[in-house]
């Protein structure tokens, strides 16, 4: 028995019957919701020693034809393994979190509905093995993050959702109409197919054209810095787990696995040369400005949204390097900011359910009054902004050392001041929020009850042994396969349909 | 009984829509018919009884090529009043307005016949309705008392309606 | 030729109205546009000259078929286009409860 | 919200059973003519957009009927997924068109595509209860504020 179309199906079918449950069951969908999640990332967990190969599964048993795919094809390879990790780990802890936190707002059920669909979208794009579902399932995730961005109904979410739909609109629209062209252009809409016929073509004006389409629509939807006006405002509007969830995994999925996906190994990145330049330009100027602009917020979790900006341009810019190394810290960047983001994410909202305020001028000294709390931003912070033992600070020092090797030395040199501006902000919002003096009318907060404290030490003891992904053997299974499949550029084509 | 004629009434329209007689097509008439029973029998026809008298059927059949000749009438007087207004641009043969008329239909169903009769004939357009008051634009108003133009308007198609369903 | 051009201006028309409306309706409405566009284009593309319905049955043989795949895809993108529509135009009507306007230079957050 | 004079009601009570009809032929017969799940879908509710326009709403129950579309919405894709796992496991293979590799039907037949024309079924449901609740979310719940 095939697992692979599990990803997609059971967090779309517990989606809807979560409602049906909740209605006669009340206070069934945590569970529920829980055990889906958990059974997703044992499932991924599972997958892991297999990542080295890779699996096509054809929806409906419609075979390829003489090489030729004419049915949907789900496809399971290093990268979608080491995705899939991502987003069902973080989605595990997640929902975790939400059981306590989510009880404040009223229609727990509702809530949970849109997570399993934003999670059932989120894992359909990474096995999505064509443009077209690709595409819809991006929508789906995106529709669902439109509605729980504005759950609060405050006219604040509102506004901050309305935003992010006009331009995530935008984007999907332009990524729609690219496909279109593209269709026009190969006859075909499957990534092996199509890289193939794209390989036979070489480089026409419409592909051209396709590839300037795909980049700005993807580059909305990961809010790299021309394109990053709607992050700011609606990953803080969001429930806490919901930020954590938008800034850890979604703009990564929906915005860097797509990106990757398609100029690598459909495209292909040698195909158009001007392709590497832009994406290192787009990577350093987010990289910089997100840094400089989160250095200047007052809002705790503004200042969490624009440093997602920042570590989202080091990740682009790390696959813009398109040596191996580089591509091996841009993904290792990309899990340690997954695991980091979210944390952080759940400390401002176990701030916030405490304190009712993220604003780091009224905040102060919570260290005492909510140690697991300060402990584990603490070490997410330092993690962050790249100090020596943690994690963090290996993705950065390979990144940094890929950039200096590829010959971009003034590059690598931008992203280590870059760091520098993050470990400033960081320790601004440690010292703001977690030390100093503590304010009078916070005297009365307490520890973030266990259920939300269970995740976020869970992350901490992750986002801390994630430096040991660089050893040999696990390397050898996590990060390795998924290098690979991003290395090997087009010949994603023939690991997909042999031959 | 109600939902009864609604079944007969949604094969009958399944059969004709399909136009075919296969023991597949049937079964599903049947489900699709028992189905829209359910749901709308309640609402469908609300005096079933009326149906089966055969007196109503009879002036339905009159009923029909008399509006047809209503209406072929209205429609060589609107192209009339037309082609002279193109040749008389300063005195036009047309006096538009609305009317009040008095309806002595009683049964709800006759007044929306009654009221889509004349908007179906060219030259008059019912525009509302308020119990036995109806308004009506006309491109030539025959008379502005009510009497008068109920007379001119409706009573042509009321004495048919006024049998077919009170 | 000329009708892809066309609707690629239909589409930048579109994306005009998304850009530089100051109505939240408009801006929904402009969303339309923009979704119409690029179905009509994709429908276009899967076009052929004098093309048939594609159904393959044993009398019909040797005829251009219609592409039909575009044609499956629009009406996917459709659905799609249909949800964004109304997520976006309830939201419009919330906001419109809370402000009593649809003017996005009246409402704090949207504008700039 | 008030309903509309009564040529609107009696012409609409007169119409839906024959609009609902048109969309279950629309429905079943997807696989086979133009349109399918969705096209049926949308004359499906139709009419039942119809009948709360011209009776208005006090004549219908709005909370139940806003539950009952998300119930059915819930009902159709709980019943597309089983559908797609049907074909799982009789076939192995997600959305394995069991019934219609086992038993070909002849073209053009009612009852000759296996398991598509079930899933058009659900996914009518589906859709025509999805645009059920957007229109009582956006028309009838807003009406009801305002007045």
């Amino acid at each position: 028995m095939n697992w692979i179309p599990a990803f997609v199906a059971i967090p779309l079918g517990a989606a809807f019957l979560i409602p049906l449950i909740e209605h006669w069951i009340k206070g069934s969908s945590d569970f529920l919701t829980n055990a889906v999640t958990a059974f997703l990332m044992g499932l991924t967990l599972s997958f892991i020693h297999q990542a080295a190969q890779t699996q096509v599964y054809f929806v409906g048993g419609w075979e390829p034809a003489e090489g030729i795919p004419f049915g949907i094809a789900l496809v399971v390879d290093g990268l979608s393994v080491l995705m899939l990790l991502v987003v069902n780990s973080i989605a595990f802890f997640a929902t975790l979190y939400s059981v306590k936190y989510m009880a404040r707002y009223t229609d727990k059920g509702k809530f949970f509905t849109l997570f399993m669909l934003m999670l059932a979208g989120m894992n359909g794009v990474v096995i999505a093995g064509d443009l077209f579902n690709m595409f819809v399932f991006l929508e789906i995730t995106a529709i669902a993050s439109y509605a729980l961005v504005a759950f609060g109904i405050g006219s604040e979410e509102l506004e901050a959702s309305f935003k992010y739909q006009v331009l995530g609109g935008t984007a999907s629209a332009l990524v729609l109409f690219g496909i279109a062209i593209f269709y026009m252009m190969t006859k075909t809409l499957n990534f092996a197919d199509a890289s193939r016929v794209i390989a036979a073509t070489g480089v026409t004006p419409a592909l051209l054209f396709v590839s300037v389409l795909f980049l700005v629509g993807f580059g909305l939807k990961s809010a790299l810095m021309p394109f990053h006006a709607w992050l700011p405002d609606a990953h803080p509007s969001a429930p806490a787990p919901i930020s954590a969830m938008l800034s850890g995994v979604v703009i990564k999925v929906l915005g860097v696995y797509t990106l990757v996906r398609i100029f690598f190994n459909v495209i292909g990145i040698g195909t158009i040369p001007a392709l590497k330049t832009v994406l290192l330009s787009l990577g350093v100027i987010s990289m910089v400005a997100g840094a400089f602009l989160a250095l200047g917020q007052q809002d705790m979790k503004r200042l969490l949204a624009y440093s997602s900006i920042s570590q989202v341009g080091y990740i682009i810019f790390a696959f813009g390097l398109g040596t191996e190394l580089g591509i091996l810290g841009g993904l290792f960047h990309l899990m340690n900011h997954s695991v980091l983001k979210s944390l952080l994410f759940l400390n401002s909202g176990a701030v916030v359910y405490e304190t009712e305020s993220r604003d780091m001028e009224k905040l102060g000294g919570l260290m005492h009054k909510m140690p697991v709390t300060g402990t584990t931003s603490m070490i997410a912070s330092l993690s962050m902004s790249g100090l020596p033992p943690l994690g963090g600070f290996f993705s950065k020092l390979i990144i940094i050392w890929a950039s200096i090797d590829a010959g971009y030395p003034l590059l690598g040199a931008v992203a280590v001041i870059a760091s520098i501006v993050t470990l400033a902000y960081y320790f601004k919002l440690q010292k703001e929020v977690f030390l100093g003096k503590l304010a009078d009318a916070f005297q009365k907060a307490k520890e973030a009850p266990v259920l939300m404290c269970i995740p976020m030490i869970c992350l901490a003891i992750i986002s801390v042994g994630l430096g040991l992904l660089l050893l040999d053997p696990v390397r050898e299974m996590v990060l390795t396969p998924a290098v690979h499949v991003i290395q090997g550029g087009v010949d994603y084509a023939r690991m997909v349909l042999g031959g | 009984m109600k939902r009864i004629i609604t079944i007969i009434f949604a094969f009958a329209v399944w059969m004709m829509l399909t136009w075919n007689t296969h023991p597949e097509n049937l079964i599903i008439g049947g489900i699709v018919a028992l189905i829209i029973g359910l749901l709308f029998g309640n609402n469908f026809i609300h005096h079933p009884m009326k149906l089966l008298s055969p007196r109503r059927w009879i002036f339905m059949l009159i009923y029909i090529p008399l509006f047809l000749w209503e209406m072929a009438k209205a429609n060589f007087d609107v192209a009339y009043r037309v082609i002279v207004s193109i040749f008389r641009p300063k005195n036009m043969p047309i006096n538009p307005g609305i009317v009040r008329i008095k309806t002595a239909i009683q049964s709800e169903m006759g007044r929306t016949f009654l009221a889509n009769s004349i908007t179906l004939t060219p030259g008059t357009f019912t525009i509302d309705i308020k119990d036995d008051i109806l308004y009506i634009h006309c491109i030539n108003v025959p008379a502005t008392d009510l009497e008068t133009a109920s007379r001119q308007i409706a009573r042509r198609f009321e004495n048919v309606l006024i049998k077919i369903f009170d | 030729m000329t009708v892809f051009i066309l609707s690629v201006i239909l589409f930048l028309i579109g994306l005009y109205g998304v850009l530089v409306k100051r109505n939240l309706i408009k801006i929904a409405l402009g969303f339309m546009i923009m979704e119409y566009a690029i179905n009509l284009l994709f429908v276009l593309i899967g076009y052929r000259a004098g093309g048939t319905a594609p159904i393959f049955t044993q009398d019909v043989s040797g005829q251009i078929f219609v592409d039909p795949l575009p044609q499956a895809l629009v009406l996917t993108a459709i659905v799609i286009g249909l949800g964004t529509t109304a997520l976006l135009v309830s939201f419009a009507v919330r906001i419109y409860q809370k402000y009593e306007s649809f003017d996005i230079r009246k409402i704090r957050e949207l504008r700039g | 919200m008030k309903g509309m004079t009564v040529i609107v009601k009696k012409i609409s009570q007169l119409m839906v059973p024959s609009i609902f009809l048109l969309g279950l032929y629309v429905v079943v017969h997807g696989h086979l003519t133009p349109g399918g799940g969705f096209a049926g879908g949308v004359l499906l509710v139709g009419c039942f957009v119809l009948q709360i326009l011209a009776y208005g709403s006090d004549e219908v129950r709005n909370d139940l009927k806003k539950w009952r579309a998300s119930l059915s919405e819930s009902i159709g894709i709980v019943l597309f997924l089983f559908i797609a796992l049907l074909g799982l496991f009789q076939g192995g293979v997600f959305f394995y068109n069991t019934i219609a590799r086992a038993h070909p039907g002849s073209a053009l037949d009612l009852f000759s595509a296996g398991l598509i024309p079930l899933s058009n079924l659900a996914i009518g449901i589906e859709v025509a209860a999805a645009l059920f609740a957007i229109f009582l979310t956006l028309a009838v719940f807003r009406m009801e504020k305002h007045t």
